[in-house]
């Protein structure tokens, strides 16, 4: 069966603090949410001639603008805090890891 | 006394002011109180007649600002002004004038040569010289009104607004929801006022681009023609009598006014040399043909022939009875009006080499409305102190087959006249 | 009705100079009375306004109706009343007049052209005639302001035309008569040569001008009737409220104003001549009327058309045989005849609701999905229905049927159509299709009119073809086919409302935005077809292309009420959007033409 | 010096309509505003850690989700309807196809 693409949509992963990447020490483990997937229901004329430009259109008129390609599956929402206790056991908070909706 | 404006003082009361000076004026409002009362019931032309209540209400008010006030055009409370002016001057007219006088403030003669409006008008209908448009007569292609659709897609203003009136007026291409609802017939009511929305808030050189361009082939007056999206704004199932059609118009006192405004300043009524009133002020006449679109009385071009075009309301002349002459009158000053036709022309290819030497300007059949001095009798110049221009004659302009003979014979084949012997 | 005095000419315009005598004439008015012994009462008169400055320069003659002096452009009106009156108030449609004012003394005879001595400076309005009234004078045709100033020239005045015309010079007055009363039926407007001879001392000169003088009409004829007045008329199928069934006319010579609404002239009036309850609740007469020259030798007359028309549905078992009387009547005709009398003989035949003894066999496939077609049901000539609402059901054939059975029959289910009086079979569940113990469906389906008391019923046999659902196979969840946007995609895809329980695609080929743009559809007979249908109502993802309210991105034209018409490239429908755009792969994908010619290529290449 | 990336923001274009892409044919000439250039100011802990994912992560957790690196240069807001006349005298309105703010 042909593989429909996945609409974007919340997705969840369990990570160790060290591996969000962010530079602290912890073993402690949280969710981590992210957006994931195609955005097609939600592409609009822009994106069609944007499209068209991107592929044609720009290089005509003399332009090399870097343009997205159609709606991102980015969050529109996030998580507010999330507190841990590092390995030197000293507590740290940080902000807008993770998602709260797509 | 009511402040009478001298001549050439160009300062009027707007009629919105000259009703509160009135109403402040216990003498005044109280009148103005009973003339309305006297032109609401059925019998309004019996009541000013015989009404003695009336009568002396009316001659009141005919002292009162109120008598000489008038609107500006696109003023704020248009509207209300108008209907200030009509309350009152609906009772001095018969209603069965066929030319009224337009509430709107006169408009100043043009001085020479600026016949094409670049000075600003001062009644407001304030013009900038169209941009020429550049169309080579040999360049078959060449589109003026599609330029004009660029040059208005380019500023905001007249983007947003002509988007509007086209979305409003082209119901089918609504998004499907609204389409929906409104099925496939359009909302005229709608579509006339996003249509007069265009019209007062885009500045003239562009709205006037899109209504008069100059079109060298079909597509270009198809377009021009297709600019007010006429299946909604224009046409309808039935052609209703014009005359009806001007009745339906003179109830709403902003068609009424815009149709006086437009006889005001499209129609010559006396005789002058001009094609067109205040000095072949070609801007003036425009701009109230314009105006027009969006009432009862919109006018459109008739069909998209680019050479000899002709615009007109929609109605006919069909079920007139006795009143067909008027009727015909009426239409004709739409179908056959050299003030507005040369407008439009010179609009589109310039004043310079649209005006030709005699008055006329060269493009399809002008004609006048019938009248003796262009084609039966020596042109009596009303202003002109000497009822004849020597050499008149010599121009020929004179009744049917020029007869002047000498020693008394008739022009006719049959026999002579006996010569006549002196009386 | 009678006018009395009216002005055959509302319009006069003459031009007057400074130092004009007092008294001298400027024009003269004239007003057709309708007999002998009526005398018009000439008045100047002004309107609610007052009367203005310059009134006083004038004075209009109270009977030889000549008025004199004047300032600049003077608007004045005048009146012709029958009786003396010291009112000044404009009544009685007054003429108006209006003096050009020259500021400037006379021109002397020398200064003068001719012609200026023979015709006024603009031809005045075309004077008008009231048929059938008393002849007379119509105009003056004298200037009078130049009749002194050459004292020595004579000017006489003479009438020329084609044809015979009433219409003659009074030599003495200078005025132009006619000669008999007019009959605007047979003449409109006259074209006549006015001829103006100037005698001077030493030559004749001749001027003319040509004049129109056109026939104002009165309401001198009755209604004709050309050809019948009655007429029969048959109802069976188009039973239908608002309906149109028959239409008769009626003639008249007189013109009909459209304006005002309220004619003064040929109002007809039309009443229905019967107090049967019934047809008074069930038939009414829709009367118009046009303007038509081609029927009265290119004369203005009317056509008024009076159409029979249903006011309501009819059953299908009224059955009946009737007359509807119609009096049209000329209520401003004076004359005798002023009505005619139509008649309408209007059978009503009855519509058996029946299937004539057919027996509906539906082959389908396990593999459908829901909503897939089945099949069409209709009674005897269903299509031609129109007011008639025909409500079907379906039932098992076995009453007594076990559980089972009856969850097998459950597969099938029966819709009206929305587009005619048909019945629409779909499959209402999918998954007892697919069960082996559900075989062939057999139904009882009925039908009768909404409302109506008879029912008939026959037989509807569904048989399922293809191999049955293997034990625990879990029957995948049918998606929307519209959301895909290539062959491949589609083609695998198990469609909500798919016969075949697959996706069809269709491939466009047109290139700009057309009606056959490309997508991919459960069933290519009902979607796209422009009709959102009572199946693909049920559920916005059988068929959007037909049914989406929404608004489609890219490329398109809107179906009348919903969906798309046509669209660009290929387009697809998610839940809440659609698309249509050219598929980049469509693009980049070389057709067969482009193929062929990179084929040849390489091979030369080689070669 | 590496040449510093363009802030995201609207730039714009005269295309006739049926450089729009769209399908319909008009030689109407319209501007068309899109977004571009680089949202830099506007990344997030969750972006550092998403981007750090893709590189890494999502392979070891046996992910394959696609998933948008930072922020895009997308518009919040698109100018509304777009009339015009096609070339075969037919009016269209289309909806949102010009940006109007990145």
């Amino acid at each position: 069966r042909a593989r429909r693409p996945k609409p974007c949509s919340l997705r969840e992963v369990e990570l160790t603090v060290s591996e969000l990447g962010l530079g602290y020490e912890s073993d402690e483990t949280l969710l981590f949410r992210y957006c994931s997937g195609k955005c097609m229901d939600h592409r609009r004329n822009y994106d069609i001639t944007l499209e068209r430009m991107r592929r044609t259109g720009f290089s005509k008129k003399g332009r090399k603008d870097k343009v997205s390609n159609g709606p991102c599956c980015r969050p529109v929402a996030y998580e507010e805090d999330m507190s841990f206790l590092d390995n030197n056991s000293r507590y740290h908070t940080i902000q807008e890891v993770s998602a709260q909706a797509c | 006394v009511s402040p009478q404006p001298e001549e050439g003082q160009a300062k009027w009361v707007d009629c919105v002011k000259a009703t509160d000076m009135c109403n402040q004026n216990p003498h005044c409002s109280s009148r103005y109180r009973v003339m309305r009362q006297c032109l609401v019931g059925k019998e309004k032309d019996s009541m000013l007649d015989t009404n003695r209540e009336c009568r002396a209400a009316l001659e009141v008010l005919l002292l009162s600002p109120l008598y000489e006030c008038r609107c500006k055009r696109g003023m704020k409370k248009e509207l209300q002004c108008l209907q200030s002016y009509w309350s009152i001057h609906m009772g001095l007219t018969e209603g069965g004038e066929f030319y009224e006088t337009s509430p709107y403030e006169p408009v100043a003669p043009v001085r020479q040569p600026d016949k094409l409006g670049l000075a600003s008008i001062i009644s407001g209908m304030h013009t900038v010289a169209p941009s020429r448009f550049q169309c080579p007569e040999a360049d078959r292609k060449c589109n003026p009104c599609l330029d004009a659709a660029k040059a208005c897609n380019l500023n905001g203003t007249c983007k947003k607004q002509r988007s509007a009136y086209i979305a409003t007026c082209n119901s089918s291409g609504k998004s499907g929801a609204d389409a929906a609802k409104g099925g496939d017939t359009c909302n005229k009511k709608r579509c006339h006022k996003a249509l007069r929305q265009f019209l007062d808030r885009v500045p003239p050189e562009y709205s006037h681009q899109l209504l008069f361009c100059p079109c060298l082939h079909e597509g270009c007056a198809e377009r021009r023609r297709q600019t007010i999206v006429p299946d909604c704004s224009f046409k309808d199932r039935v052609k209703p009598n014009c005359l009806e059609l001007r009745r339906v118009c003179r109830q709403d006192p902003l068609c009424r006014s815009r149709l006086a405004d437009f006889h005001m300043n499209c129609i010559v009524t006396q005789h002058t040399v001009s094609s067109c009133p205040n000095d072949d002020n070609y801007q003036a006449c425009l701009a109230s043909y314009a105006r027009l679109i969006g009432t009862d009385m919109t006018p459109n071009y008739v069909d998209n022939s680019y050479s000899n075009w002709t615009v007109s309301p929609w109605c006919s002349c069909k079920g007139s009875g006795n009143q067909e002459e008027e009727c015909v009158n009426f239409l004709q000053d739409f179908t056959e009006n050299t003030c507005l036709r040369n407008a439009i022309q010179a609009f589109g290819y310039g004043a310079d080499n649209a005006q030709n030497k005699d008055g006329s300007v060269p493009g399809p059949s002008a004609t006048a409305k019938p009248g003796p001095d262009e084609s039966t009798s020596t042109s009596e110049t009303l202003y002109i102190p000497n009822d004849v221009q020597p050499g008149d004659e010599a121009q020929g302009k004179e009744y049917g087959p020029k007869c002047n003979l000498a020693k008394g014979y008739t022009c006719r084949d049959e026999s002579p006249l006996e010569p006549v012997s002196g009386y | 009705g009678s006018t009395g005095l009216y002005f055959p000419q509302n319009e006069y315009l003459e031009t007057v100079y400074v130092g004009q005598p007092a008294g001298s004439p400027v024009l003269q008015v004239h007003s057709m009375p309708d007999s002998s012994a009526e005398r018009p009462h000439f008045y100047l008169c002004f309107g609610a306004a007052r009367a203005p400055l310059y009134s006083h320069w004038f004075h209009l003659d109270v009977s030889t109706d000549k008025s004199s002096g004047a300032v600049k452009k003077l608007p004045l009106s005048a009146m012709a009343l029958p009786r003396p009156t010291s009112r000044t108030h404009c009544r009685n449609q007054p003429a108006r007049l209006s003096v050009i004012f020259v500021n400037a003394t006379m021109p002397s005879c020398g200064q003068t052209a001719m012609q200026q001595l023979c015709f006024p400076p603009r031809v005045p309005p075309t004077p008008h005639i009231m048929e059938n009234r008393f002849a007379g004078p119509v105009q003056q045709l004298r200037r009078l302001t130049k009749l002194n100033v050459c004292p020595n020239y004579t000017v006489s005045y003479s009438v020329e035309s084609d044809v015979p015309v009433p219409f003659a010079v009074n030599e003495s007055t200078m005025e132009l008569v006619a000669t008999a009363p007019l009959d605007r039926d047979k003449v409109e407007v006259y074209r006549l040569v006015l001829v103006c001879t100037v005698l001077t001392e030493k030559t004749v000169n001749r001027f003319d001008t040509s004049l129109e003088i056109s026939v104002f009409d009165e309401d001198d004829n009755g209604p004709l009737i050309n050809g019948t007045d009655s007429v029969e008329v048959t109802v069976e199928y188009d039973r239908a409220e608002g309906g149109s069934l028959v239409t008769l006319s009626v003639y008249d010579k007189d013109t009909t104003p459209k304006f005002p609404k309220e004619p003064s002239q040929n109002r007809y009036v039309g009443t229905m001549l019967t107090n049967d309850p019934w047809i008074k609740d069930t038939f009414a007469i829709r009367d118009t009327f046009k303007e038509d020259k081609s029927l009265f030798s290119n004369i203005r007359g009317t056509v008024f058309e009076y159409t029979l028309v249903l006011k309501r549905n009819l059953y299908v078992s009224e059955n009946r045989t009737l007359q509807v009387d119609y009096l049209v009547n000329d209520t401003t005709y004076p004359g005798p005849e002023s009505s005619v009398v139509l008649h309408y003989n209007i059978t009503i035949l009855p519509v058996p609701i029946r299937f004539n003894n057919i027996t509906y066999l539906f082959p389908v496939t396990r593999r459908a999905s829901a909503y897939a077609l089945v099949g069409r049901v209709c009674v005897e000539n269903c299509l031609k229905f129109q007011g008639i609402d025909v409500v079907y059901q379906l039932e098992m054939a076995d009453k007594n049927a076990s559980a089972e059975a009856q969850s097998c029959h459950a597969a099938v289910d029966i819709a009206p159509s929305l587009r005619d009086m048909t019945g629409v079979l779909y499959v209402n569940d999918s998954e007892a299709l697919r069960r082996a113990e559900c075989r062939d469906l057999q139904y009882l389906l009925l039908a009768q009119e909404e409302g109506g008391q008879t029912q008939v019923t026959t037989q509807v046999l569904v048989t399922l073809d293809g191999e049955v659902a293997r034990a625990g196979q879990q029957d995948q969840k049918p998606l929307s086919c519209a959301e895909s946007r290539q062959r491949v995609d589609c083609e695998l895809t198990r469609g909500l409302g798919a016969t075949s329980g697959r996706c069809q695609w269709r491939q466009g080929t047109e290139k700009g935005i057309s009606e056959n743009y490309s997508t991919c559809s459960p069933d290519l007979r009902t979607c796209p077809d422009g009709f959102c249908d009572a199946v693909e109502s049920k559920d916005m993802s059988i068929c959007p292309q037909d049914c989406t309210k929404e608004p489609v991105i890219g490329g398109h034209v809107k179906g009348l009420m919903f969906g798309i018409k046509a669209g660009y490239g290929t387009c697809y429908c998610f839940l809440k959007r659609c698309f249509c755009e050219k598929d980049d792969v469509e693009e980049a994908i070389c057709d067969d033409m482009c193929k062929t010619v990179i084929a040849t290529a390489v091979l030369l290449s080689f070669i």
